[in-house]
């Protein structure tokens, strides 16, 4: 456990003294949310309706942005080796690394996704709601990126070829995410769709250390 | 209508029941003769080789095994 | 395991077997498409348009056993390293993504006429064409490392990945069409199938399984050869 | 005291055999030095040896054990030193080392480590703006940061000075007096007596043609 902390700390101190980084998704998330209504027209109550599936997508493509460098800088300076070969569990020190992931990228899109809501012009009774799911969903987007980052690990166009494999997983978060804000905005209960989100996040817990780690294994070997 | 306009009729669907089988047959084909073509230019290549490699090897001793492949 | 498998025996049973599987695809797939064609009824609601469904259902089970058939092969590659497993589920994995292109293809044929649009974002189409997007992926993967060995684990990798996740985004798909849209009056396989459309139907079938047979056959005897050509091509570096 | 052997390895990489039949047996204190042309698979023998390559034949045995039965074990008796530093920019040296010490959990030494690779006044410098030599001798200082008792090291004297090269000779020297193993590839030459050589130049499989997956 001490060893999965480490590993968190770590990369929090990597991505505080290159902030740039973090705050390369969150401008993206915002630019990119703010473009829509340049595209479909200020239609407030057009813009109403699309909110959480704009605010889910944008968030999806952001995180897909950050995902390259998971993994990469590691890899290529020969500190992943090194991981590999201490004495903690693969598979722990991806959660940790993952952690990271989440606590530098998703969470500070969730720190923004109020101000897109006002800009869509967003029922502000649906933002509670809005923001418990991405709390949920965020961390399965960095879980499952993880798996498409290290398997593209020295490939041949590696940052093209991650949302490639990695967007089709993300449909059902995607569903669940704006399933849940839609029935909160609709006044229906949004339990449903965040207990899936949940399940589906318990899911990913096991299923990304595993991959990831023969996933690493074989980029390594 | 004779029979058989009716039947490349198909009720009216024609537009659609024939592209689909049409493709279903192109697809199929296609694959199975890209799945050829492959595998003639590969196997041409291979023997270009092994005629190379035979010359090559001639005077070591086990070479032969390159032709057959290793026996279990 | 790796020093015993033996490519000129696989070689050598393929050769064997390829006949008689090539004759048995070709006579069923000429038997269902005469049945087809020729004596299965129109639908009452569909009419003719039924006889698309014996080409689109039949591609629709393919393109998810072949995906299947993929994550059991890279279980075998990746636990017990069998080059044999890898190569399967490299000559397997263009196959089934021509599967999934003729069953999105052809269910839009269908549908135009019943649904009065090319695409519908019906929970089975829209399930098959992730589908389609992981057959993509499988391949990209597949290709993208100047290692092929490194290919073979990262796809293998990637495929049961996906197997477990299949049903989660068929399961998410169904959720989100049933929400957005009142079940669909028209299904495209059809609440219950008559007999005389079921036979026509299951020897068809038959015919795809066993062209994919062959032709899977095929493609890893021709991935055998290009990894005996790499060989020799790398045989050939070190020799100079 | 516990041996540390390889047995009949065969060692594959892209799809080309890089050695065959390639056995040694290595006792406490005792030192190997791997030598042989260019691409005999002198890191490859070394990342077999870390477990993080799998040979196609034969066995990799400590105490009698195969290394991938407990690779945990494995892993946490074991230093690898590879062509990587993995050395953080943006991390002081002392940062640096303190964090791959802390990771393998043992009781850990920073400062005298720091000290014997004449780092000491570099410690809180920024990894990016160390040069090549200090580098690999931050890499070189993990070694000493924590005990292992098995050192493998690929070309460790890559970019060091000749006092540093001393100084790595006088480390290898200590830890094997204090029973711990070592196996090093390098291409220059390094001041350790006893060392067993090892070619891997005999080991080539001939150019054949072979049938291979």
């Amino acid at each position: 456990m001490s060893g999965l902390v480490l590993i968190v700390g770590r990369d929090l101190r990597l991505a505080l003294r290159q902030s740039a980084d973090a705050w390369l998704a969150v401008l993206f998330f915002v630019l990119t949310g703010a473009l829509f209504p340049f595209g479909i027209g200020p239609e407030p109550s057009l813009l109403k309706l699309i909110a959480p599936g704009v605010i889910w997508v944008v968030a999806l493509l952001a995180v897909l942005l950050s995902l390259e460098r998971l993994f990469l800088a590691d890899y290529e300076d020969g500190s992943l080796e090194q991981l590999l070969l201490s004495p903690l569990p693969l598979e722990l020190a991806i959660l940790g690394k993952v952690l990271a992931h989440w606590l530098t990228t998703g969470l500070p899109l969730i720190a923004a996704a109020p101000l897109l809501a006002v800009l869509f012009n967003m029922d502000m009774a649906g933002l509670g709601v809005l923001l418990l799911a991405m709390l949920l969903g965020t961390p399965i987007l960095s879980l499952i990126g993880a798996i498409g980052a290290a398997l593209t690990l020295g490939a041949r166009r590696g940052g093209v070829l991650i949302p490639l494999l990695v967007l089709p997983l993300y449909i059902p978060a995607l569903i669940f995410g704006v399933g849940a804000t839609d029935a909160a905005l609709a006044g229906l209960s949004a339990r449903p769709d965040l207990m899936l989100l949940a399940a589906l996040l318990l899911v990913m817990l096991v299923i990304t250390p595993l991959a990831g780690a023969a996933a690493l294994r074989q980029a390594l070997e | 209508m004779t029979e058989i306009a009716a039947f490349f009729d198909m009720g009216g669907y024609a537009a659609f029941v024939w592209p689909s089988l049409g493709l279903t047959l192109v697809i199929m084909l296609g694959l199975l003769l890209q799945t050829l073509r492959q595998l003639r230019v590969r196997q041409r290549r291979l023997a270009d080789l092994e005629a190379q490699g035979a010359q090559r090897f001639r005077r070591q001793p086990g070479a032969q095994t390159s032709t057959t492949g290793r026996q279990s | 395991m790796h020093r015993f498998a033996n490519p000129a025996r696989f070689t050598r049973i393929a050769d064997r077997v390829l006949p008689f599987v090539a004759v048995a695809a070709l006579a069923s797939l000429g038997i269902g498409f005469y049945l087809a064609l020729f004596v299965a009824p129109g639908d009452y609601q569909q009419g003719e348009s039924v006889r698309i469904m014996y080409v689109h259902v039949p591609s629709a089970w393919m393109a998810m056993f072949i995906y299947v058939a993929i994550a059991v092969a890279s279980a075998v590659a990746l636990v017990w390293r069998h080059p044999l497993a890898d190569l399967a589920a490299k000559a397997s994995a263009p196959i089934g993504a021509g599967f999934a292109f003729l069953t999105l293809a052809t269910g839009s044929l269908w549908g135009r006429p019943m649904w009065g649009t090319w695409w519908e974002w019906d929970g089975r189409l829209t399930s098959m064409l992730i589908l389609f997007f992981l057959y993509l992926g499988h391949i990209a993967l597949m290709h993208a490392f100047e290692d092929q060995q490194r290919g073979y684990r990262a796809a293998a990798v990637l495929a049961l990945v996906g197997v477990i996740n299949i049903p989660i985004i068929k399961f998410s798909v169904d959720w989100w069409s049933t929400l957005h849209q009142p079940a669909s009056v028209l299904r495209l396989d059809g609440p219950t199938i008559h007999a005389s459309m079921l036979w026509p139907l299951l020897i068809t079938a038959l015919g795809f399984k066993l062209y994919y047979l062959v032709l899977v056959l095929l493609r890893i005897k021709s991935e055998l050869i290009a990894a005996r050509l790499r060989a020799l091509d790398l045989a050939k570096l070190s020799a100079t | 005291m516990a041996l540390f052997e390889a047995r009949n390895l065969d060692c594959r990489r892209g799809g080309r055999d890089v050695f065959a039949g390639l056995s040694f047996s290595l006792p406490a204190g005792g030192a190997l030095l791997l030598t042989g042309a260019n691409g005999t698979g002198k890191s490859s023998l070394l990342r077999l040896l870390a477990g993080l390559l799998r040979p196609v034949g034969g066995a990799i045995l400590w105490d009698g054990q195969p290394i991938d039965a407990e690779p945990g074990d494995h892993a946490a008796r074991l230093h690898y030193l590879g062509h990587l530093d993995a050395v953080k920019p943006v991390l002081s040296a002392k940062e640096n080392l303190r964090f791959w010490a802390a990771l393998r959990g043992r009781a850990a030494s920073i400062e005298p480590a720091l000290d014997h690779f004449a780092l000491s006044a570099l410690a809180d410098i920024p990894g990016r703006l160390l040069s090549a030599g200090q580098h690999r001798r931050l890499a070189l200082a993990r070694l000493l940061a924590s005990p292992a008792e098995l050192w493998l090291l690929d070309e460790p004297s890559v970019g060091l000075d000749h006092a540093s090269v001393g100084k790595l000779a006088e480390a290898i020297a200590k830890h094997r007096a204090g029973g711990g193993r070592v196996v090093v590839a390098t291409h220059m030459a390094l001041d350790m007596p006893g060392a067993e050589p090892l070619s891997l130049d005999a080991l080539a499989p001939p150019p054949l043609p072979e049938m291979v997956w």
